[in-house]
């Protein structure tokens, strides 16, 4: 009654939606967003480096980054970091045992509060300037 | 009766796994594992399904059904699916498969091992889980003194660590179940618990997903547990700084 | 399945995550107002920041975000990687790999707020 | 001489029993099962951990093989049982007439039997029908079902005994004379057959014994007997209650885990592979539960279940037939040497029919070996899976 093959593929199972629950889905979007902060991070750290070159070179990357595309790029960003945010103070009284009876609609919370605060950056970015 | 399909994953050795389907004629108020049966009975005799008890005491049964997690034998097929639909059903997730539907709960069973899970205990230690229920007040006790011996809710059917996304790419983590039955048992003068709930493979690898607590089929509440046990090392540990 | 336990993570590491975390959310909060709300239309010219850097409590605070943030980043990076169950040794390497990284950026984060701050033109 | 091989037939109770027994005795064991562990009647049954006293008025011989099997289990094997002690109550005059007999009964072989009062019998299960009129403590229990079995063959197994589960008999090796030499196994689990020889065959198969016995030309007389169980959600209560009367549907209510679980029923049938459920007899259980716990009624059907006993005999109405067991030498039965079978019984007597079983096995190679399960405890159920 043996075998050794673990019946799972592993690092895609983090990500398969199949048969979760609503727990399930908070633990995936959290792991995607820490995915995409962690690698926004490094970049924006790498970007910043431009400042140190002199007012041209960081000015004409600001002009750039005036593009739809980047707007977007940052509202997602964004978007990630509130959820990850909001989440992350879930994740934080369920750690105490704070509400854990009620981490599902904690969930929905952070998800709604999320969606709410997207939206008003959208609003604020694409009508500035 | 209904007539339904079973979609059931196939895999025998080494080969790779498929869906055999079996058209059959059920009563929908008959359990997912009755109609597992029937198949075997008069079907396909080398379809492979572990199960026992046939009512939730032995845990034996556990399968994924359309994706989630069940004890087969208390699913009814009204539950899943309707008359003419199509039920699909796959082994336990992150365990070793045996054949078919037979996977290896040897790691499960190890595990609960390493963490003395107790196979009996008295009736005042039955946990008291979430919010909702706490243990009896008072523990009625026999006339021959001493107190109500039962076996724990926890079945040992691994359906908790198939449901969970760590166990999907860690087998060393302990899990939900012996995580549970580390709180069960409370840290209190159990020093080799402790060292165990806090380490690599414990609490903290645990990212509360609570698919755990969802799919339970006993009411154990792995995932409050494990939270529960991470508040009381949380204690422990901010103590031995505030000495 | 070994009884002995696992060294590598438990509660200090675990909880430095979350604090940072905590941390984190507060200084975003301080970090988001400032650029986006305070600065009417954010700190979008090479001018603006390097007079933003002038204020040392800002300096202070952005240095400290900076640090929080690679702390949390990589804790949380190497949470993800110990899922994935490597070897003891791979994760040792990637403990030093995560230490080096983490000195580095910080380092390099710092120089680059001073050097900012010194750009008076 | 080296080791002599014995080959058993099926891993419930009696099988993995007896394998336990071979292998401290000192044989090569080898067991083939054509399902998982328990997979038949052992892990359907009821897991009413017996005193005796459900058989000590008709049935005597079945009812002292429980009490002293009863005291040896709770010895051997105390992680898989609840120790609670068991209730005979008395709901109606015909009941409390019954009460007499029941303890003559009980005396008689040698089961400890108190009488407590109503409001004592309330104090301990509160959930018990108010109306009681007398209630009797006896020692029953109830055990795990999947878990005795797990326990016996971790032990056998700990004891050099090998396992192939999902490996069913397709036929039996035989030699000139027409005597057993081992079995043909047809091993599901990656589609191979294969022979394995033996120096004796047991066939441990329950309520399917004829089916390996047909193979061998040789016959037991048994009538499968299947029974209805309903698992409700709740725990209604802490020890086995059995109603104080002779025996008969829906007459016990036992506590499992989280549950409570009423049982049985007693019928004929033809198929042992498969045998559906009757919602007439779920009604029946609900009903008759209902009389002796009331709150059933509140809680919520969690599970319906058949299991089959193999009573020995030929057909007759199931309550009339004992619930003893026996074990066949097929040399003695049908000149067929090389194959033992053992049928019938209780869960609560398995260790016993496997050391008879086992005694028999020793008598035909002319082995002296005493039997020692009474006294060796078993290793945990979880060793299985080491």
């Amino acid at each position: 009654m043996k075998a050794d093959k673990h019946n799972s593929k592993g690092f895609w199972d983090w990500f398969n939606p199949a048969g979760r629950d609503a727990g399930g889905w908070a633990f995936i979007l959290n792991r995607l967003s820490a995915l995409g902060l962690a690698f926004y991070l490094y970049l924006h750290l790498f970007v910043l480096g431009k400042l140190a070159q002199g007012p041209d070179a960081f000015d004409q990357f600001v002009a750039a980054a005036k593009s739809p595309l980047y707007t977007v790029g940052e509202l997602l960003v964004i978007a990630a970091a509130l959820y990850h945010g909001l989440n992350g103070v879930r994740l934080v009284l369920n750690s105490f045992n704070i509400g854990v009876p009620r981490q599902k609609q904690m969930f929905y919370t952070a998800l709604l509060l999320t969606v709410i605060g997207t939206i008003i950056f959208a609003a604020r970015m694409f009508t500035a300037s | 009766m209904w007539k339904i399909t079973y979609r059931i994953r196939r895999q025998k050795g080494d080969e790779a796994s498929h869906y055999d389907t079996f058209q059959v004629e059920v009563d929908p108020e008959e359990y997912v594992l009755d109609g597992i049966e029937k198949i075997w009975a008069f079907e396909d005799r080398s379809l492979t399904f572990r199960h026992a008890c046939h009512h939730s005491t032995c845990g034996a049964c556990g399968m994924r059904v359309n994706g989630v997690e069940k004890l087969t034998c208390i699913t009814k097929i009204k539950d899943v699916t309707q008359d003419g639909g199509t039920l699909t059903v796959d082994p336990l997730r992150n365990f070793p498969v045996v054949s078919d539907l037979v996977v290896d709960l040897g790691p499960l069973y190890r595990k609960m091992e390493a963490v003395h899970a107790p196979p009996v205990h008295p009736l005042s230690m039955t946990p008291w889980e979430g919010e909702d229920i706490r243990p009896p007040k008072e523990v009625p006790t026999p006339p021959e003194g001493g107190e109500y011996i039962r076996l724990p809710d926890c079945l040992e059917c691994g359906i908790c660590i198939s449901a969970c996304p760590v166990a999907a790419s860690d087998p060393d983590y302990l899990g939900p179940a012996p995580l549970a039955a580390i709180q069960i048992q409370g840290l209190e003068g159990h020093p080799e618990l402790l060292a165990l709930a806090d380490s690599q493979q414990g609490v903290w690898r645990c990212h509360s997903a609570f698919e755990c607590s969802a799919v339970c089929p006993s009411s154990v509440d792995p995932g409050w547990r494990i939270m529960d046990l991470r508040r009381q090392v949380t204690a422990r540990r901010l103590k031995t700084i505030i000495g | 399945m070994q009884s002995t336990p696992k060294s590598g993570e438990n509660f200090w590491l675990w909880f430095l995550k979350i604090a940072s975390g905590i941390l984190i959310l507060f200084i975003l909060a301080i970090h988001l107002t400032v650029n986006h709300f305070t600065a009417p239309n954010g700190l979008l010219s090479h001018r603006e920041v390097v007079a933003y850097f002038q204020n040392p409590l800002v300096l202070f605070m952005e240095g400290l975000f900076l640090l929080l943030l690679v702390i949390h980043s990589l804790l949380g990076l190497r949470g993800i990687i110990l899922d994935l169950n490597p070897p003891e040794s791979t994760r040792r390497l990637i403990d030093i790999i995560f230490l080096v990284v983490g000195t580095i950026v910080s380092l390099y984060g710092w120089w680059l707020l001073f050097a900012v701050r010194s750009l008076t033109s | 001489m080296s080791k002599p091989h014995a080959i058993v037939i099926g891993a419930g109770f009696t099988g993995t029993a007896i394998a336990h027994d071979l292998a401290l005795r000192g044989f090569d064991v080898t067991v083939v099962e054509r399902g998982p562990i328990a997979s038949g009647t052992s892990g359907r049954t009821h897991g009413l951990l017996h005193s005796g006293g459900r058989y000590a008025v008709k049935d005597q011989e079945s009812a002292i093989e429980c009490i002293e099997e009863n005291v040896i289990l709770r010895k051997i094997v105390p992680e898989v049982i609840e120790p609670n002690g068991g209730l005979f109550v008395a709901i109606t005059e015909d009941d409390l007439a019954y009460k007499e007999t029941f303890i003559k009964g009980c005396e008689d072989c040698g089961i400890p039997v108190d009488e407590i009062t109503p409001q004592e019998a309330l104090r301990l299960e509160p959930n018990l029908n108010p109306k009681l009129l007398a209630a009797l403590i006896v020692p029953d229990g109830t055990f795990d079902p999947l878990r005795l079995a797990l326990s016996f063959a971790a032990t056998a197994k700990k004891n050099g005994a090998v396992f192939h589960l999902f490996t069913e008999v397709v036929d039996m090796l035989l030699d000139g004379q027409g005597n057993v030499t081992g079995v043909k196994v047809w091993d599901r689990t990656n589609n191979t057959r294969y022979d394995i020889h033996s120096d004796i065959v047991v066939n441990a198969t329950g309520a399917w014994v004829g089916q390996i016995t047909k193979m061998a030309h040789a016959h037991v007389p048994i009538s499968p007997t299947p029974g209805i169980m309903v698992a409700y959600d709740r725990r209604l209560v802490n020890r086995a209650i059995n109603r104080l009367n002779r025996p008969s549907d829906g007459d016990i209510v036992l506590p499992q885990r989280r549950l409570a679980v009423v049982g049985t029923t007693s019928f004929s049938i033809d198929d042992v592979d498969y045998v559906p459920i009757d919602r007439q007899q779920v009604e029946l259980m609900l009903q008759r539960g209902a009389e002796l716990i009331p709150a059933i009624r509140q809680a919520k059907e969690r599970g319906v279940y058949m299991a089959t006993r193999p009573l020995i005999g030929a057909s007759g109405p199931g309550r009339s037939i004992s619930r003893t067991f026996k074990a066949y030498d097929h040399k003695d039965l049908d000149n067929v040497d090389g194959l033992v079978t053992i049928t019938g019984g209780k869960a609560t007597t398995c260790r016993a029919m496997a050391e008879k079983t086992v005694d028999i096995v020793c008598g035909k190679l002319g082995l002296n070996i005493p039997c020692t399960t009474a006294e060796v405890p078993l290793a945990s159920y979880r060793a299985f899976y080491d």
